[in-house]
């Protein structure tokens, strides 16, 4: 256990993070990237279905949402140096990631699957459902 | 060579450590010890832990019979205090519970550090917990002025459930406001411990060797990190829900108020095992030191440990099987919950095979250990009626699940601080407790609490539903019953604190650094310890629960 | 081992209770066997004569472990299988369910039948007919919950949802509501009475209550609710004001301040009647909020105010038209005693104004298990609660009055007569 | 039995003056920042999974009530974000070659660009405050606000919220710059910026979901 003795602490080779310090990238790497994010960002308006030329309807959300995950990584992996961070940070870069899709997946076996008992089909959200009276009135 | 560590703590400087190096109020007011700090917390949950007592008294007396049995209690009243009581235990009291007392106070101990990675953002939780609750306090006192009688306070239940806690006219705001708070200081406590515990274990002090108490923190303190903020959340939205209307809870705007619990419970199921985990971790302490034997399966323990925090996040919707969910997601959630189970069950498993073949004494902290296990035994099989959907339809929202909560949290993690605050008693106060009254104290809570709450099973197994201030006559023996045992188990806290308090100031009896011969870290200091922790940073070379004649076989 | 769940009554409820039953043996035997080896490890390798014995530095068992990993995990498995199957058959709605809808509110429990039928807190269903109710609320979180239908669901405001069952035993069942709603959430009670089909039909097709002009829905309500057996019609002092020339008249309240009886006083007086008390009056009325529903109100309104010296002096003749038709021999004393607890008897005014079955505290004692039932009079003395006591407090009540009741009983001396009594007590026995 | 070993070696290094030598400070304070963002993202996510299921419940309402916004502003303030953004990991980067003098240029220009955000934010709010789509103060609310279910309830909570997050932002960069006007950065240690920054490029992350959410498909 000698060799230890020259760390003030025993994490860094316990879990194998290298030893920590700053990562000094290029400032071509941070216009590219920025250049990136500005070339998304126009294509998301473009894609959107007010302001943009295309028009997929509901394919829309998709699109808008591939195109903010890709700007969102490539903020993380550069700005935010997530590229050559430790496994240790990756993991709590992820692990809400991973919670919010637990807490999504939740709820989405939730309402969608409901059903008005007053049908025994699938529930509709219209306004209507939701504001109607209690069903003792609403009956007849 | 052990004995040597000792001698030589008891000797030189005696009189300096971290309890009298800096004198005065002031000197503990902004002390960043962690040690300090975790005293401060002890103080300040003591407080509330009391405060939720006897609101819990109130209720019990005012149940004993059928009728209205206290003069002055109106129905409202009686929903005030039970409100009061389960916010006040939960976010006052366990949730800091363990972690924030005994886990500051031991957790750089344990693993050979001076400090947590963060000392003075530590003390700054510990006065955002102090602000949150007083911000507690201050609700319930303006709720009682405003309504000019105690009917003004809180009455919406611990849980804030929607739409109630939008139409309801009590301070809802405000408290809402100090749980919001006080999960703030839940986040930092956490963050600062996973931190602590990766960066600054000693030496050789591999998460191999780690003890399972510190497993048990580490888990603890991801789940304060990452299911608090989703409470905080929740709580804003109510609080935007009442002062501007937004309309996300409230039907009348199509919001849905089911919502509102998947928010509420994505938080509170997980802060369940914030609760009762580190008391997992204490019990796993203190069975092998008076067994003198090593814990049963370590890495079996440890890794259960991870599982259950980490499956604890996927569960939450159990505590809404018949809230209005649909079926699909009530047979998901009822399914997934049985994971919970087995983690837990080889837990228990471990313990007791520990004592196997082991030298067994019986002080104070392994009587309340063994305790834990027998009551954890009925907390985990009730559960599993819970968790069965076809058995939840009858019990949920009856006494029965009233009464497997109480088991698991007042069963788990408030027996088991009261184990820790034993075991580890001589080493915060460098004195010993008496221990024939800490025996005594022990008996009553033990029989008291099964007195209050085995009772309570068989009321909910009759149909009784929870929250009700008055009861059809068919319930009321188990009821008086239950009060009964609410009486004595009170009784037995207050022995048991009474002791501790006076040992600790007038005690006369001066620790060992090590009187219980244990191997972890903690004991290989000064009891009391010194303000740095130890002399010299420690180098580790062997697994925390070497205990015993090492067999031909054995790994480690 | 621990079986102390309520009756079945419901045709699933047995299936349910198996896994229940099922779960408590295999929990019982888990926890005995796991203390039990904790109790003696404990006691077999104790430390004796305060020297630790040496110890083997057993670090575990891969194969144990194995084990109880696998052993709970196929219990579990199992268990949440039946568990799920089971909920799937309690929540399939048969075709030929009868539909009604329950709307839950702070703090009563309002039904609906097909035929248009309105009911509150209590309902009727017929045996061996599934049945589903759609269930919602008009403001808070409520639940209903049927323990011995072993069903329950919440009802959410702008959700509907449902429990099916198929009641199997005729009889009186308590319906609770299980999610906290508020200050009189524990009062939130109701009663489902399972009848034979045809009982059932002649139920729900009586619509009197449509019918009726506000004024005779009052009069029936002042017989129904048994107004009658506080507030006179003639002027005479009840033990409430009598309801002669009521209307507009004026008065003080014991704390001074004095009052109009306009709709308003009235309305709280019968909603919450002890907030403000008329002066030489005790508070003996129980509130009748969440009884009554708007409409009821109105026609009570409108016959009070009806009641002005003109009109009928005596009660109304509603009493005797309420009395079903049905040959009295031909009922068991028992039954005969329900008749007379729910319709009152010629003037007499009927006991369930008084004294509930739930076990829930009216003006006077509640019947349930009051039969053999020992307590204590105001004067301190215990009684037990035999044919005699039962007796003496119906044709007497004034002479002992139970401790924690005001003395607010009328005398039934010459309303009801010894074979009446008899009927009635037996009617009490049943109530357990 | 086994006697207790585990201090018996003693630690030979140099002796102790903080708790933590630098290297390890500067790891714990990243990875503290880092689960500091994670519980930011969760506060987030309450918000995301309430628009996400009552954007399904109601399409017709928040498509409609998207309209009301004005894209153009939206895309403004992205980019606007944006360049903040490249200048926080820009300062940072001077940071790491010791140059406090273009630390705290960089700094500026991001703190400018967020107040920039937050104007405009401002008029998008008084625009909603125009047209009746804002909130009573102890409700009832109107009409026009009610007519769209949730949806401008989750608007000013998600973009409220994200405004304080901006705020708080700022502040945290405004401390950094502080200590890079006194020089106090060296290739050694710059903690401050590079915390900032990564707090800031959480505020642009969560910005960059917000801005299709709202504003584009609604």
């Amino acid at each position: 256990m000698s060799q230890h003795s020259s760390h003030t602490t025993g994490s860094t080779h316990d879990h194998g993070d290298h030893l920590e310090c700053g990562h000094i990238l290029p400032m071509r790497v941070y216009r590219l990237v920025l250049g990136a994010l500005l070339v998304l960002t126009f294509i998301t308006v473009l894609f959107s279905e007010k302001a943009g030329v295309f028009h997929f309807g509901n394919g829309a959300l998709v699109v808008a949402m591939l195109v903010a995950s890709a700007k969102a990584i490539l903020v993380a992996l550069f700005f935010m140096h997530l590229k050559y961070e430790n496994p240790l940070t990756w993991l709590y870069a992820a692990f809400p990631i991973i919670l919010i899709g637990f807490f999504l997946g939740g709820i989405f076996i939730d309402n969608p699957f409901r059903i008005d008992p007053k049908t025994m089909q699938p529930m509709l959200y219209e306004s209507k459902t939701t504001n109607a009276p209690p069903a003792g009135e609403a009956h007849h | 060579m052990s004995t040597h560590t000792a001698a030589h703590g008891s000797h030189e400087g005696q009189d300096i450590n971290y309890l009298n190096h800096q004198k005065g109020l002031w000197s503990w007011l902004t002390s960043v010890d962690h040690k300090r700090i975790g005293i401060l917390y002890l103080l300040s949950i003591t407080l509330f832990f009391i405060l939720g007592g006897i609101a819990a008294l109130f209720m019990r007396t005012e149940l004993a019979f059928a009728g209205p049995t206290l003069k002055f209690l109106t129905p409202q009243m009686y929903n005030v205090l039970f409100t009061l009581h389960g916010a006040v235990m939960i976010f006052i009291f366990v949730v800091p519970g363990i972690p924030a007392t005994m886990g500051n106070f031991l957790l750089p101990l344990m693993i050979g550090a001076k400090d947590v990675a963060f000392p003075r953002l530590n003390l700054f939780s510990y006065y955002i917990y102090l602000a949150g609750a007083l911000l507690a306090l201050f609700a319930v006192f303006w709720g009682v002025i405003e309504a000019r009688s105690l009917e003004g306070a809180l009455d919406t239940g611990w849980t804030f459930y929607a739409p109630y806690s939008i139409d309801s006219g009590t301070s809802v705001t405000l408290m809402a406001g100090a749980a919001f708070v006080l999960g703030f200081s839940s986040i930092l406590t956490g963050l600062n411990f996973v931190v602590t515990i990766h960066k600054l274990r000693a030496p050789g002090m591999t998460w191999g060797r780690l003890p399972v108490f510190v497993w048990a923190t580490y888990a603890t303190a991801v789940i304060q990190t990452l299911a608090t903020p989703v409470i905080g959340i929740t709580l804003a939205l109510l609080m935007m829900e009442r002062i501007f209307g937004v309309g996300i809870f409230n039907a009348d705007m199509g919001g849905d108020p089911v919502l509102f619990q998947h928010f509420f419970w994505f938080y509170s199921h997980p802060v369940v095992y914030i609760m009762v985990l580190p008391a997992f971790g204490v019990v796993a302490e203190i069975i092998p030191v008076f067994s003198r034997k090593p814990i049963f399966g370590y890495r079996a323990v440890c890794y259960a440990t991870l599982a259950i925090a980490f499956i604890g996040f996927t569960v939450w919707a159990h505590h809404m099987l018949v809230a209005g969910i649909s079926d699909t997601s009530a047979i998901f959630f009822s399914i997934i919950t049985f994971a919970v189970a087995i983690p837990t069950a080889i837990k228990v498993f471990n313990w007791v095979s520990t004592m196997y073949r082991g030298s067994i004494s019986f002080d104070t902290p392994m009587l309340y250990a063994m305790a834990f296990v027998f009551l954890f035994m009925i907390a985990g099989t009730t559960g599993i009626y819970l968790a069965t959907l076809a058995i939840d339809v009858f019990y949920h929202d009856t006494y029965f699940v009233v009464a497997h909560f109480h088991y698991t949290i007042q069963g788990g993690a408030v027996i088991g601080l009261i184990a820790a605050l034993h075991f580890w008693f001589p080493k915060m106060s460098g004195k010993m407790y008496n221990e024939t009254v800490a025996k005594f104290a022990f008996a009553l809570v033990f029989i008291g609490f099964n007195l209050t709450f085995l009772p309570q099973f068989g009321l909910g197994m009759m149909g009784m539903p929870r929250r009700y201030y008055d009861y059809p006559i068919e319930f009321e023996t188990l009821h008086t019953w239950s009060t009964v045992g609410a009486f004595l188990n009170g009784f037995g806290y207050t022995f048991a604190l009474v002791n501790l308090a006076y040992s600790a100031l007038f005690g006369k009896v001066k620790a060992s650094s090590n009187p219980y011969n244990s191997l972890s870290l903690e004991w290989q200091t000064k009891s009391p310890p010194i303000h740095e922790n130890f002399e010299e940073i420690p180098v580790i070379t062997e697994w925390t629960y070497g205990y015993g004649k090492p067999l031909p076989n054995t790994h480690h | 081992m621990f079986r102390f769940l309520p009756e079945q009554a419901s045709e699933h409820a047995a299936e349910m209770d198996w896994i229940h039953h099922w779960v408590t043996d295999i929990s019982v035997f888990f926890t005995v066997a796991i203390v039990g080896a904790m109790l003696y490890f404990a006691v077999k390798y104790r430390k004796r004569g305060g020297v630790d014995h040496e110890t083997p530095r057993i670090e575990g068992s891969h194969f144990l472990e194995l084990v109880w990993t696998i052993v709970p995990t196929i219990i579990c498995i199992f268990v949440a299988w039946e568990g799920v199957r089971i909920f799937k058959d309690i929540r399939k709605v048969p075709a030929d369910a009868l539909t009604l809808y329950a709307t839950g509110s702070q703090w009563k429990w309002d039904f609906e039948y097909d035929t248009g039928k309105k009911t509150t807190n209590n309902f009727v269903l017929p045996v061996n007919k599934p049945v589903k109710i759609v269930i919602t609320s008009q403001d808070v979180l409520h639940s209903f919950f049927l323990p011995s239908m072993r069903v329950k669901v919440d009802a959410v405001k702008g959700l509907y949802n449902y429990v099916t069952f198929k009641p199997i035993k005729t009889g009186d069942y308590r319906l609770f509501c299980t999610e906290y709603c508020g200050k009189d959430h524990s009062a939130m009670l109701g009663t489902l009475s399972i009848v034979s089909e045809n009982e059932y039909t002649r139920w729900v097709n009586d619509k009197s209550e449509k019918q009726t002009s506000p004024i005779e829905r009052g009069k029936l309500l002042y017989v129904e609710k048994a107004c009658k057996s506080c507030h006179t019609l003639d002027g005479t002092r009840g033990l409430g004001p009598s309801w002669l020339k009521l209307y507009g008249k004026t008065g003080k309240f014991v704390d001074g301040a004095s009052y109009t009886a306009d709709e308003n006083y009235l309305r709280e007086s019968i909603l919450k009647p002890n907030v403000h008390l008329v002066e030489g009056y005790s508070p003996a009325m129980p509130s009748f909020e969440g009884q009554l529903s708007e409409s009821d109100l109105a026609g009570l309104l409108a016959y009070i105010k009806s009641i002005d010296g003109t009109g009928p002096k005596t009660a109304p003749a509603a009493t005797t038209a309420q009395q079903p038709a049905v040959d009295l021999t031909k009922l068991s004393p028992a039954e005969r005693g329900k008749l007379i607890y729910e319709k009152g008897k010629g003037a007499g005014a009927p006991c369930l104004a008084c004294h509930s079955l739930d076990g829930s505290k009216l003006v006077g004692p509640t019947y349930k298990g009051l039969y053999g039932k020992e307590g204590k009079w105001a004067d301190g003395q215990t009684y037990t609660a035999t044919d005699d006591y039962i007796k003496e407090s119906i044709l007497n009540p004034a002479a002992h009055v139970a401790e924690g009741f005001a003395p607010a009983m009328p005398p039934y001396q010459g309303i009801l007569n010894d074979d009446d009594i008899k009927d009635v007590i037996e009617f009490i026995k049943t109530v357990k | 039995m086994s006697s207790p070993t585990s201090s018996a070696e003693v630690y030979q290094g140099p002796p102790h003056v903080h708790h933590m030598d630098p290297v390890t400070a500067y790891g714990a304070a990243k990875l503290g920042m880092w689960l500091f963002l994670a519980t930011e993202i969760l506060l987030f996510a309450g918000l995301f999974v309430a628009f996400a299921i009552y954007r399904w419940m109601y399409l017709g309402e928040f498509h409609d009530a998207s309209l009301n916004l004005n894209w153009k502003l939206g895309t403004f303030n992205t980019i606007v974000l944006l360049i903040s953004s490249y200048f926080a990991a820009v300062a940072v980067d001077a940071a790491q070659h010791a140059d406090n003098k273009k630390v705290s240029r960089c700094l500026m220009i991001t703190i400018a660009c967020g107040a920039i955000f937050l104007v405009v934010k401002y008029i998008e709010y008084s625009a909603k405050y125009q047209h009746g789509l804002f909130p009573q103060f102890g409700g009832p609310n109107g009409i026009e606000f009610e007519r769209y279910k949730s949806y401008f309830g989750l608007y000013y909570c998600m973009t409220g919220l994200h405004g304080l997050h901006v705020i708080l932002g700022m502040g945290l960069l405004f401390w950094a710059l502080r200590k890079a006007q006194k020089n106090r950065f060296s290739a050694a240690y710059y903690t401050p910026v590079e915390i900032g920054a990564l707090y800031w490029h959480l505020v642009d992350l969560i910005w960059i979901y917000l801005f299709p959410l709202l504003y584009l498909v609604g």
